[in-house]
């Protein structure tokens, strides 16, 4: 299982970092479909977290409708690649160094924490207690958020209405 | 030291691909070639479509992939000679073609009265068979368009037995070329109307199975109600005739209105839609088929028997015992075979009913065997004269059928 | 007089024979998977439709599955007169599909122009393409276009194609 | 090597988080940028269902809570990808761009 | 070997396991299954069509799939100049994975020797199975959006709506199935089915919404938007040619046989037939491959209604199939839950 640990972990920083810098390609579509690596890797390791429920919503929500959506929106957009000349080479570093002292701030925090000490890994991986607790205990936040995703697809088809009248009342 | 230099051949697609881009509209908008090689475009019809995601915001017809000088081949022939170009407009249809063609050639003659009775006969059946012909065709590629691809076959199928029936009248399956000037090349072969009307049977039990199949198929009708209306005051501004007409609400058929050969002896509807859209088109041609076997039935009952051709010898070629035999007639054989027909001085214009619509030859003669000039008025050209009006609007799914449903030819449209 | 023979191993005979059944396995796939490609310009086009239908049901030789698209097709049926305005549509469908590939020209306006002697029409369409099999008829009957079809296997049976791809090193 | 324990996975959350925020901060191309912005809810996500699998039994607290964070994550993600595209989308018809060096003013 | 085999823990015993049996079954019956369902559908169109369909590749066109896929194999591989290549190349390959994969979890039996005759039996397995079948709309979206060319991006565009609008339906559709079983384990649904209940009769508007989506959700008529062959000529495979369209081609029959087997399981009882005292889990191997045999025949019952529908439907507009999917299904399969939530209640409720 440690293997697995490794092998799913090494594979998720990898694609990770393939959606946010790839040597290769500026194509968005390459960043989505690295980014689809991550979503299916990262599934992995909730699987090896004994949370078989959220590995499947993750692909199911994540690679099955999320990233699709981005394709179809960068494909509707005939989005170009971006071009290499006009990367900031100053601003870029600057953001990589504040990043990778956050990172390094990060780590050796988790690191001296000795969080692992005291952990116990539990087994529950079960479906349907995280089902009877959804609808017990966090029965109104469930309820928030249904609301909140009918908000948002409200708001998405009044944003992608096609101004018809919009000159005029500007 | 001598330098390489790297030439980057792309593909001619590519390169075109790069050209259609310089006339791609600027933002959402998307520039869509449809033909001329497409299968919904029924041969070579070329749509540029403008489209804004699936809607089409601008459509631009370009005709002339099929054209092969029809008009410019004629004035070089004989009146006879030209018949089987006539068969090639509406290849959907060839036996109509040859007798309009006939008829007008006739009426520039000034013949029209002096045709036997049994000919005129012959040629309505002509007529109405091909009329039938034409619009299984029509059905199953509208049908097959829509994605029913079984309908297609079906309907061939019957098409099959016509092509037996013609096959055994004129020799030919397709490019019939059967009449001729001031007749016919032969008469009725033995015992080919009662096959015809046992064809007649069975195709009236198709009709019913393609309804089954098509009519009240609610897909279908999804597809095809409300698509492609063309209004009555369209359809007469852009020209349109035959069943696009028709499917209009406008009560104009050739054969009623201005009737010619014996079309006011039968006694047939004509009928009319009343949206004008897809779907009413396509009821037009079920309808217009059984009237056409109510036509076919009326004419197996009443054909009487006697000659088939004009009696003119300078009209008709003469029977090859009198050419062996007597001067007169070797003389008229030599004059028809090497000079044709002599035409009066004189213009005419003639437009009978075909399949797809107002079939028009506006024959100009100088005089002599040959026209001067001589156009084709083709009722797919003029139907398809709507398109740009009719397509803008409608999604990308939509043209295919609203193409399907005009039933267009474009050997006549772009001659 | 001495007839000379030749004993023992004769490697170019060997490959011959092993070229030869290779050819005969990869063209008997070929030829029993003839995915037409119609070109149906003109009056052709309808008796190519009659040649796919119940009646003569292409289907019988594996060539009903008409493909639209040029790359998934193995052969051109060129059906009609190609006129000047389509015959470069034509020829870019043609460089569009993938080898192998073959033509047929179908009734007589594409094998030679046929009746259409005029300014506007291509005369034949081996101006263009090679065309493989040449079917008569103005239009052909759909049995023609049958017969063109299995002419058009048999020529394929007889492609030397292991010996295009496969040329031996040692001779 | 030892066992992998809470921190293995907490270590990888940290670090995919910031691969993510440096998306954010260096990529110009808005739908990357709310690519990386998606990698960085990923990492909570992981983080959270560690803990969940980590959590000694405590009396008032169950082991799935963890994972029920997340699964509201996951659902205010997708809210919030439809809303935030419909966004790009709208921009993009106005600007015909999505550079967001191109992208300074306030106003459309 | 088996010193190597034994000191591995059962986990990694059972992920080996799996492989091995994917790749049996893959290799052994799918693909077989997948060629010869096109030759069962290009038969049948013709037996609909009133003709006689291919018939001289070997003994009653036997050999038809054998000469098509080899011609396949042994034509150019061509790839546009303009394409994306790396996509181009990728698409295909995705677009028959998720297929395949989707059979990993379907239980095809009830037990083969010692072995359970499913290759993975998880916990999770429907949800599993939704998660890959969400997968296969990478395929046609890459294909269509790698192949830049108008057509196949039109294609790409609709599928990539198409395909989540109706996996939305479709995952409704089942809610309820499992609502009554009280499972997602895909054997558990077939254990509540064992007594002749199919959740056929228990939930056919369930079923009907699955079937239609399940039509659409592969891209069959009347939901071939994608591939619309008199409109958008191929779809978005028109720029593919040689091994990689064939691909395409093979990937769709693949999602049709794992949808139908999905239907079968969760609406017929999957290898049970109860009225013929066929429902107890077999103890010999005889038994157990007679079962596997009743899972495929009942498999086959599907496969022949996708390739009939096919054949006598015309296709829908994209714009009405949306309107369907989200106006009628959608709305159809929450109510559907919503009643089965009120009988249970009424039923086994507190």
């Amino acid at each position: 299982m440690e293997i697995l640990f490794y092998i799913f972990s090494t594979l998720t920083l990898l694609c990770g970092a393939l959606v946010v810098f790839n040597p290769f390609s500026r194509n968005p579509v390459t960043s989505a479909m690295f980014l689809v690596l991550t979503i299916i890797c990262m599934s992995g390791l909730f699987v090896l977290l004994k949370a078989f429920f959220l590995a499947a919503v993750q692909i199911l929500v994540y690679a099955g409708a999320v990233i699709v959506l981005f394709l179809f929106v960068i494909m509707l957009l005939n989005i170009k690649e971006e071009e290499r000349q006009r990367f900031r080479k100053f601003g870029t570093f600057l953001g990589a160094a504040a990043v990778a002292g956050l990172a390094w701030i990060l780590v050796t925090t988790v690191m001296n924490s000795r969080a692992g000490e005291r952990s116990v890994a539990n087994n529950a991986g079960e479906t349907k207690p995280l089902g009877e607790l959804l609808f017990t205990n966090y029965v109104l936040p469930f309820e928030i958020v249904s609301l909140l995703l009918l908000v948002a697809m409200v708001g998405c088809i009044l944003l992608s209405k096609t101004p018809e009248t919009e000159e005029e009342t500007e | 030291m001598s330098t390489t230099q790297e030439i980057e051949i792309r593909d001619t697609a590519a390169k075109v691909a790069a050209a259609d881009e310089l006339t791609d509209v600027k933002g959402e908008k998307m520039v869509l070639n449809m033909g001329p090689s497409h299968p919904a475009t029924h041969g070579v019809l070329r749509l540029r479509l403008e489209m804004d995601g699936e809607i089409i915001t601008k459509a631009e017809p370009d005709v002339g992939y099929l054209h092969r000088g029809d008009e410019k081949i004629a004035e070089n022939m004989t009146y006879n000679q030209f018949l089987p170009y006539t068969d090639r407009l509406d290849y959907l249809a060839p036996l109509a073609n040859n007798v309009h063609y006939v008829l007008a050639v006739e009426k520039l003659l000034g013949i029209t009265d002096d045709l036997p009775e049994r000919c005129q006969y012959i040629r309505t059946i002509c007529c109405e068979l091909a009329r039938v012909s034409a619009h299984l065709l029509g059905l199953g590629a509208f049908a097959m368009d829509t994605g029913a691809f079984t309908v297609f076959l079906h309907t061939f199928t019957e098409r099959e037995k016509i092509y037996y029936l013609i096959e055994a009248l004129t020799g030919a399956r397709f490019t019939t070329s059967y009449t001729r000037v001031g007749g016919l090349s032969r008469d009725l072969p033995e015992g080919w109307l009662d096959e015809l009307s046992k064809f007649l049977d069975e195709v009236e039990i198709n009709f019913d199975e393609t309804e089954t199949l098509l009519t009240r198929n609610p897909i279908f009708l999804e597809r095809t109600q409300d698509v492609g209306i063309i209004t009555r005051e369209e359809a007469i501004d852009f020209g349109l005739s035959g069943p696009n007409l028709r499917g209009s609400g406008v009560e104009h058929d050739v054969r009623k209105a201005q009737p010619y050969m014996i079309y006011d002896r039968f006694d047939f509807d004509v009928p009319v839609g009343t949206t004008g859209d897809c779907y009413d088109r396509y009821a037009i041609r079920i309808l217009e088929m059984r009237e056409s076997v109510k036509i076919l039935r009326q004419c197996i009952a009443d054909i009487p028997g006697g000659p088939i051709n004009v009696d003119d010898g300078k009209i008709v070629l003469p029977p090859k015992e009198k050419v062996m035999t007597n001067m007169e007639e070797l003389i008229h054989q030599f004059m028809l075979v090497t000079q044709g027909q002599d035409a009066p001085v004189g213009e005419i214009y003639f437009g009978a009913e075909n399949p797809k619509g107002e079939l028009g030859f506006y024959i100009h003669s100088l005089g002599g065997g040959t026209p001067h000039r001589l156009k084709i008025r083709a009722p797919s050209f003029v139907n398809l004269s709507i398109l740009s009006q009719l397509l803008p609007g409608h999604m990308i799914a939509d043209v295919v059928a609203i193409l399907g449903s005009l039933d267009f030819v474009m050997g006549e449209c772009d001659r | 007089m001495t007839q000379k023979t030749e004993i023992g191993y004769n490697s170019k005979v060997e490959g011959e024979v092993i070229h030869t059944t290779v050819d005969a396995a990869v063209n008997w796939f070929r030829k029993n998977s003839m995915w037409p490609m119609p070109m149906g310009l003109a009056c052709c086009g309808i008796e190519l439709m009659a040649a796919g239908c119940s009646r003569f049901d292409i289907s019988r030789f594996g060539s009903e599955v008409m493909r639209f698209s040029p790359r998934q097709s193995d052969v051109m049926i060129v059906a009609g007169t190609v006129t000047y305005k389509m015959a470069t549509a034509v020829k870019r469908i043609y460089d569009q599909m993938v080898e192998p590939k073959w033509v047929i020209a179908m009734g007589a306006c594409a094998s030679s122009g046929g009746m259409y002697r005029s300014y506007a029409v291509l005369q034949g369409v081996d101006q263009i393409l090679p065309v493989d099999v040449y079917i008569a008829g103005c239009p052909p009957r759909p049995e023609a276009v049958l017969e063109g079809l299995m002419k058009l296997q048999s020529k394929v049976a007889k492609e030397p194609w292991a010996k295009q791809h496969f040329k031996p090193t040692a001779q | 090597m030892t066992g992998v324990g809470l921190e293995h996975y907490l270590v990888v959350s940290a670090v995919l988080f910031c691969l993510g925020l440096l998306g954010v901060v260096i990529r110009r191309n808005l739908i990357v940028m709310y690519m990386s912005l998606e990698l960085m809810l990923n990492a909570a996500t992981l983080a959270l269902v560690a803990f969940s699998h980590f959590q000694p039994p405590t009396p008032n607290g169950s082991p799935f809570d963890g994972q029920i964070m997340v699964f509201f994550i996951i659902t205010v993600a997708a809210a919030e990808v439809a809303v935030g595209l419909a966004l790009i989308v709208a921009l993009y018809r106005k600007r015909q761009t999505i550079d967001v060096a191109d992208l300074t003013s306030m106003k459309l | 070997m088996t010193d190597w085999f034994t000191s591995l823990t059962p986990n990694e015993q059972f992920a080996i396991f799996s492989l091995l049996k994917i790749m049996i079954a893959v290799f052994t019956v799918v693909l077989p299954m997948v060629a010869y369902s096109v030759v069962a559908e290009r038969r049948i169109s013709a037996l609909i069509q009133d003709r006689i369909g291919p018939n001289r590749v070997g003994p009653f066109g036997l050999l038809q799939p054998a000469a098509d896929g080899l011609k396949f194999i042994l034509k150019e591989d061509f790839t546009p100049a303009y394409a994306r290549k790396v996509y181009f190349w990728l698409a295909p390959a995705v677009a028959m994975v998720p297929a395949l994969l989707t059979l990993a979890v379907i239980p095809f039996g009830s037990q083969l020797g010692s072995q359970k005759a499913v290759i993975a039996d998880l916990n999770v397995g429907i949800l599993f199975t939704f998660g890959i079948v969400s997968l296969s709309v990478y395929g046609i979206v890459l294909a269509g959006y790698a192949s830049n060319s108008k057509y196949p991006f039109l294609g790409g565009i609709r599928s990539s709506a198409q395909m989540i609008s109706y996996e939305i339906a479709m995952g409704l559709s089942v809610v309820p199935v499992f609502m009554l079983v009280g499972d997602l384990n895909l054997s558990a649904v077939i254990d509540y089915q064992k007594s002749g209940a199919w959740l056929i009769l228990k939930q056919p508007i369930a079923f009907v919404i699955f079937l239609v989506a399940a039509f659409a959700e592969t891209n069959r008529l009347p939901f071939d938007m994608p591939e619309a062959e008199s409109e958008l000529v191929g779809g978005y495979h028109t720029e593919y040619s040689s091994m990689k369209f064939a691909l395409f081609f093979l990937g769709e029959y693949a999602a049709m046989i794992a949808v139908s087997a999905m239907m079968v399981v969760l609406f017929l009882g999957g290898w049970t037939l109860p009225f013929a005292g066929l429902n107890e889990t077999a103890t010999s191997l005889g038994m157990g491959l007679l079962q596997v045999g009743i899972f495929i025949g009942k498999l086959l019952l599907f496969m022949g209604l996708f390739i009939w529908v096919r054949w006598m439907l015309p296709r829908f507009r994209y714009d009405q199939l949306m309107d369907i999917g989200w106006k009628r299904f959608v709305p159809l399969a929450i109510a559907n839950i919503v009643v089965t939530a009120i009988y249970l209640y009424l039923t086994h409720g507190k």
